[in-house]
């Protein structure tokens, strides 16, 4: 095994997966990709994709649907964003101050949530989050409520580059981050919880650890992805908790395919750009795009509940060809 | 023929656990099912109860098809099954239970003989009729699943484990039960772990091993059958 | 199975690619944005804004010289971080030159960073707090690409109720029990400015603020709340909401817990349709709303309501065709004055005549809601105000009509308190 | 008896019931009876929501959050069924179609969402259940997540965005219990809701169906065995919680304009209900309607409007560490085993 495999193996990704990386990040460069617009298309994509890593770790592991995943997410903006604003805080300490505030907060909320089960659960984050909503409306002494709270922008230039540039770093941080927890010895863990906790207490594994460990880790990875939200828009107000947002991330997660963590961000990029395609161009048909969402969701949860992943481990990822099995699986995975 | 399986084929997804398995029954008879754990015995009762649907093979039921047809319909010809886990409505009184097991009845006064009938055969039921089914001792829900079985007006009863986790006197008084109800005209199909018993009170049996039929004959013949002795009495 | 679906893949990828390319520039034709929510909560505003500028625009046949106007509608979504998507990619791959309208303040504060990043010079947003102005004033010279607010801060204009209501007094045809306010309003930057604007003016001219509630803009069970207020025996009541739904709640409400006091229902009469849900509760509410009270202004009306089967409300639809209309008459001085349409001329145009107050567009121009629509180095970026410039009268309705109360002049019936 | 009694008061739902009790007297005296008579109706409706999606929890498994669209079509039929009458009534006064009409628009309304509840059963739910009951819960819900915002939006491309209401059912002056003015509307809300939960109770402990829908909620398997037709229970079921809900929103049109997201306000409610409660426990749905009702009133008038959303979902968070289960317990197996 050569050191390129070796970091790859590392890094949890395939020869295909660094392709993928590679031509997004010299995207911005090829007509028509290079125009503003179509970049802010991207960081969308880019910012869902990275979401939807995160809510896979939780979800597509310990099968928890975290509901109040984007009211997480906000929380870590408006962290970042009420510190930059009246404390005069730069926002690169402050996007951490705001994912360690969102980690606090996926912590408090994993232990609430530690005595229940599946939908319990995920409603339970539900109304964590629907309360830190009203929370962040209400409040309007601290963060101007629906008034939104105009926030610094990280870079000070017009051009949207480097903030895809971030918003890729920051995709492949959270997917390396959560791979490898995942490939190590924690994330069989989440897997025997998420598929049965009865059976993972019996084999002596304590489920309440392991699932503030997800909660923990997840949540820090949506308040760092809420503080990147919050010092690229320029404008936070409250909707961003809102459950649409995190209907959104759950849906192209479990399109994607649950519990594979790139999934989720692969088809993040292609379907954005569709349905945002859709959106404009079809302009005189309000609602027409997110009508697909709900369809597409539905149709996989009852045909191909495995989604995109699944489809791609049953039909793609081991063709007979030796070089194309190198580069969908890397020299780590053998057949 | 009351009950003809031929061939019957069935499990559970990718897993099969039912190999060409043929059982024939005929009114009025009590037959039993015995073998090691995991044999298939259960598997074959929820397939002809319509649990499972079988991936070949043909079940006939006083001649007709049943096979594949569903639950509710095969409860509706005439079978009635009365499984190891019992499936009673925990939180219905025992009566509530008993007009459930009459659910395909619509004559009233039939149902309300029937359920003085099974009162009669277990009068503990009759005692608590207004018990919640889910806080009655184990005993007394075999005895309620066996009664919301007979409820039906079945011309087939499947009985699937009725010893399992009772104490023995119990166990005694629930085959007393069965034995009644043979000698009433009423046919049974009986699983049981306890061979010795089974094969002292009924009047045929199959021995099933590895979801395959090893034996069939006479159940006094298979008490003395060595093989039968060797693996499942232990001698 | 499998090359079926790499087809699908390059297919899918190739025709993202071609649906993105830049759509080819032609000659003589200016591109116009269009800035509104035409889909989300607000989309009934949204329908009205397109209905008033396609309305406008047809009667000009779409063209300015030897220019042909071409619309572009950009979708606020009612979220600004949508908005700003939308707003990039009109002006980068539809090409638009220039932009009109806008509903929200939240979606405004994005905007106007989009707006002076492409330097294009976008006219008459809507979206009137003072987050908007603040923006605006922190930096003029980037901002003046914002070029003018369809509609000035609340409290510019708010203080007209608490005149109605103590000209009243002071007259002697009202006679209060007390001097008790309840401020209500949707929990909003509007609903919260215009609120905030109200106590502070109650409260000036002596009265007394018993509570100040701000509510989800989706509510509509006001009975609790209203059951408050008349346990506390406000003889005020004054508020506001955008929805039409909550607006109209409120009122009706109002009138089933028996409340007797005075209702301020701001925006209760800007969705055209609203006495359908209002009803005769609606008798005696106070509302702020220019009428439409010229020939025109109600012909106007009758050509919405013919073409598109709805009733417009002169503040959203009205404003917007005025709005729309006075941009038509920039866009004519631009090309009468630089020969050429471009985002430089316009906004060379705002900066010169509009912002020092020489190019105005008044009833004589043909505006149908205002008497003059006028900016100038003090107001910018609202119009001035006042009654020969930008004003709302105070209204009081009876079965659905609106009649002018106040001010004295323009007044076309007294105010009269509930019985 | 009063051993019974006092066993139920020392239990969580007799506490909590005991200590709302208390509650809404200690703030009728202190601010007046209106607090009493809004809770009433207010909770009215809510249970009857709340009663639907419970039905759906515990009969099919299902955790629902398309429900409040159904409430959505409840409110649109009935406008589409009202307004024409209306019309008719405008130029042809008849005293006997006024006193009718709001019967007919709520009907059709129960109808359509009994029809959209089948539907919606025979085409997303039967074939998911065909091709695989592994991970049910979870991947049913996500199904409910993708129908509501197909239902949303689809409202939002043919019917439009804007609001579909009416001034009013009946005509008439306010009648006043109590000294509290309430519409006649709401008054007939009110007594609707308990007329439909009445029935609805005495239809699941008296009839064949009834009973039938309680044990496929307590044994699937059990049920089979019985001879009960499970697939036409689960579509009557879906019909049954679908139709209740649109009779909430037909009943509540004057005060819930027709409009896409009008059901997400009724489906917050309800699950704050349901989960306060315990899953798929209908008793606990029809009580916890109440005393959510209270405590939203309670809220408006002691902290401040707005805040009865935040306040409630903080108390249930509260009660939900200390009684993960709700204050009834839960009836549910499926749901709290996956």
């Amino acid at each position: 095994m050569n050191a390129f495999d070796k970091l790859l193996r590392q890094l949890n990704l395939t020869p295909a997966g660094v392709l993928g990386l590679a031509v997004l990040a010299v995207l911005p460069f090829i007509p028509p990709f290079n125009q503003e617009y179509l970049i802010r298309w991207l960081i969308a994509a880019a910012l869902i994709a990275a979401g939807a890593i995160a809510f896979d770790f939780t979800a597509g592991f310990i099968n928890i649907v975290n509901f109040g995943f984007y009211a997480i997410l906000g929380l870590g903006g408006y962290t970042s964003a009420i510190l930059s604003v009246n404390v005069g805080l730069t926002p690169w300490i402050g996007v951490f101050i705001g994912a360690a505030a969102a980690g606090v907060l996926g912590f408090l909320t994993g232990l609430l949530t530690l005595r229940l089960r599946g939908i319990f659960a995920a409603v339970m984050a539900w109304f964590v989050g629907l309360a830190l909503m009203g929370l962040a409306t209400k409040m309007v002494w601290l963060t101007r409520g629906p008034l939104g709270l105009r926030t610094p922008r990280l870079f000070d230039t017009a051009s949207n580059i480097p903030y895809y540039y971030l918003i890729l770093l920051l995709m492949l941080v959270t997917y390396i981050i959560c791979s490898r927890v995942v490939a190590s010895k924690v994330g069989i863990a989440f897997k025997a919880i998420g598929q049965n906790m009865d059976a993972a207490k019996t084999s002596g594994i304590n489920p309440t650890y392991y699932r503030i460990i997800n909660f923990t880790l997840s949540c820090t990875l949506a308040g760092l992805l809420g503080g990147f939200y919050a010092h690229y828009y320029g404008i936070l107000t409250p909707d961003i908790m809102h459950t649409s947002k995190t209907v959104e991330v759950l849906a192209v997660a479990y399109i994607g395919g649950r519990g594979s963590l790139w999934g989720g961000a692969a088809i993040a990029f292609p379907f954005i750009l569709a349905m945002e395609l859709v959106r404009s161009g079809l302009s005189n048909l309000p609602g027409l795009n997110l009508i697909l969402y709900g369809l597409l969701l539905i149709l996989v949860m009852i045909y191909y509940p495995g989604g995109f992943a699944k489809f791609f481990d049953a039909y793609i990822r081991h063709p007979k060809n030796r070089a194309l099995n190198y580069f969908l699986n890397g020299a780590s995975v053998r057949t | 023929m009351l009950l003809e399986v031929n061939n019957l084929n069935a499990g559970y997804g990718f897993l099969q656990i039912l190999w060409d398995v043929s059982i024939e029954i005929d009114v009025g008879e009590f037959v039993c099912i015995v073998g090691p754990n995991g044999a298939g015995k259960s598997t074959t009762m929820k397939t002809i109860a319509g649990l499972i649907t079988p991936s070949s093979g043909q079940i006939l039921f006083k001649g007709e098809p049943i096979h594949g047809i569903g639950g509710h319909r095969v409860t509706r010809k005439g079978i009635a099954f009365v499984s190891e886990e019992m499936n009673l409505f925990t939180n219905m009184s025992v009566q509530e239970n008993l007009l459930m097991g009459a659910y395909i009845l619509d004559d009233k006064s039939l149902i309300q003989r029937r359920m003085n009938e099974i009162y009669d055969i277990f009068p503990r039921l009759g005692e608590r009729k207004s018990q919640l089914a889910g806080t009655m001792s184990g005993g007394e829900r075999k005895m309620l699943a066996i009664g919301r079985g007979l409820m039906s007006d079945p011309a087939l009863l499947m009985v699937d484990e009725p010893s399992f986790g009772l104490a023995p006197q119990l166990t005694a008084s629930v085959f007393d039960a069965l034995e009644t109800l043979v000698q009433g005209g009423l046919t049974i199909l009986l699983v049981e772990q306890n061979v010795t018993k089974t094969l002292s009170v009924t009047h045929r049996g199959y021995v099933l091993e590895n979801g395959r039929i090893g034996l069939a004959g006479k159940s006094a013949d298979l008490a003395c059958d060595p093989h039968v002795r060797k693996v499942f009495l232990g001698v | 199975m499998r090359r079926r679906f790499w087809t699908v893949i390059v297919a899918g990828i190739l025709s993202i690619g071609l649906a993105a390319a830049p759509a080819a520039a032609v000659d003589k034709t200016l591109k116009v944005g269009v800035l509104g929510p035409f889909t989300g909560p607000s989309a009934k505003n949204g329908a009205e804004f397109k209905a008033s500028v396609e309305m406008a625009m047809e009667k000009i046949d779409y063209k300015i010289g030897d220019y042909k106007i071409e619309l572009v509608w950009i979708d606020s979504q009612s979220d600004p971080a949508k908005a700003t998507s939308a707003y990039a990619e009109a002006v980068e791959r539809m090409g638009i030159e220039c932009a009109m309208q806008n509903w929200h303040s939240s979606v405004a504060v994005a905007a106007m960073d989009v707006a002076a990043q492409y330097k294009v010079p976008h006219w008459f947003g809507f979206g009137a707090t003072e987050v908007v102005n603040e923006k605006w004033k922190a930096d003029p010279e980037k901002y003046s690409y914002w070029g003018g607010k369809g509609w000035p801060i609340p409290a510019k204009m708010a203080v007209g109720y608490v005149e109605c209501l103590d000209n009243a007094i002071e007259k002697g045809t009202w006679k209060p029990e007390n001097k008790k306010v309840g401020i209500y309003g949707e929990d909003t930057d509007w609903g919260r400015s215009l609120g905030g604007a109200l106590k502070q003016m109650f409260a000036d001219k002596g009265w007394e603020i018993v509570s100040e509630d701000y509510f989800p803009i989706t509510q509509t069970d006001f009975y609790p709340l209203l059951s408050k207020y008349k346990t506390a025996g406000v003889s005020v009541l004054a508020g506001t909401s955008t929805a039409a739904p909550t607006m109209t709640a409120f009122v009706k409400q109002a009138g089933e817990v028996g409340l007797k006091s005075v209702i301020i229902a701001d925006g209760l009469g800007w969705m055209g349709d609203w006495y359908k849900m209002a009803g005769p509760a609606s008798n005696g509410v106070l509302d702020m709303i220019p009428q439409l009270t010229t020939p025109e202004a109600k012909k106007w009306a009758e050509d919405i309501q013919a073409k598109y089967g709805f009733n417009p409300s002169p503040s959203a639809g009205g404003l917007c065709y005025d709005g729309t209309n006075m941009f038509i008459k920039i866009l004519k001085r631009t090309l009468e004055k630089y020969g050429e349409l471009n985002k430089e001329n316009i906004h060379k145009i705002f900066v010169e005549e509009i912002h020092t107050g020489q190019l105005t567009f008044s009833k004589a121009d043909g505006a149908l809601i205002m008497n003059e629509y006028r900016y100038n180095a003090d107001s910018v970026p609202d119009p001035v105000v006042g009654k020969d410039a930008y004003y709302f009268p105070v209204i009081q309705y009876t079965d659905g009509k609106g009649a002018i109360v106040y001010p004295d002049d323009w007044k076309e019936k007294d105010f009269e308190a509930k019985k | 008896m009063s051993d019974r009694f006092i066993r139920w008061c020392r239990s969580a739902a007799g506490v909590t019931i005991l200590l709302s009790i208390l509650l809404a007297v200690i703030a009728t005296i202190d601010r007046g009876p209106y607090i009493l008579v809004n809770t009433a109706i207010t909770g009215g409706m809510l249970a009857l929501v709340a009663v639907g999606l419970a039905l759906l929890l515990g009969v099919m498994n299902v955790a629902s959050f398309v429900h409040g669209e159904y409430f959505m079509i409840g409110t649109l039929v009935a406008y589409y069924v009202f307004t024409p009458l209306q019309n008719f009534l405008n130029t042809n006064p008849s005293p006997l179609l006024a006193m009718v009409a709001p019967l007919i628009a709520i009907l059709a309304a129960a109808v359509a969402g009994a029809a959209a509840g089948a539907l919606t059963e025979i085409m997303v739910f039967a074939p998911m259940r065909r091709r695989s009951r592994e991970n049910w819960v979870m991947n049913s819900f996500l199904l409910t997540v993708g129908l509501a915002v197909l239902l949303i939006n689809g409202h939002l491309l043919i019917f439009g965005a804007d609001f579909k209401g009416i001034v009013r059912y009946w005509a008439g002056a306010p009648v006043t219990i109590m000294d509290v003015f309430i519409s006649r509307d709401r008054l007939f809300a009110f007594l609707l809701s308990i007329i439909v939960i009445l029935a609805f109770w005495v239809f699941m402990k008296t009839t064949r169906t009834g009973r039938a829908i309680r044990a496929v909620s307590q044994d699937e398997t059990g049920s089979l065995m019985v001879g009960i037709n499970l697939s036409a229970i689960l579509i009557f079921t879906m019909a049954l919680g679908c139709s209740l809900a649109a009779v909430a929103g037909a009943s509540l049109l004057f005060l819930y304009p027709s409009y896409p997201t009008v059901g997400l306000e009724a489906l917050y409610m309800a699950w704050f209900i349901v989960i306060l409660v315990g899953l798929g426990n209908i008793i606990g749905a029809l009580t916890g309607g109440f005393m959510v009702a209270l405590l939203k009133v309670l809220t408006v008038e002691y902290i401040g409007s707005g805040w009865d959303f935040v306040v409630p979902t903080a108390l249930i968070i509260l009660v939900l560490i200390f009684k993960p289960s709700g204050i009834f317990g839960s009836e549910v197996r499926g749901v709290l085993d996956q």
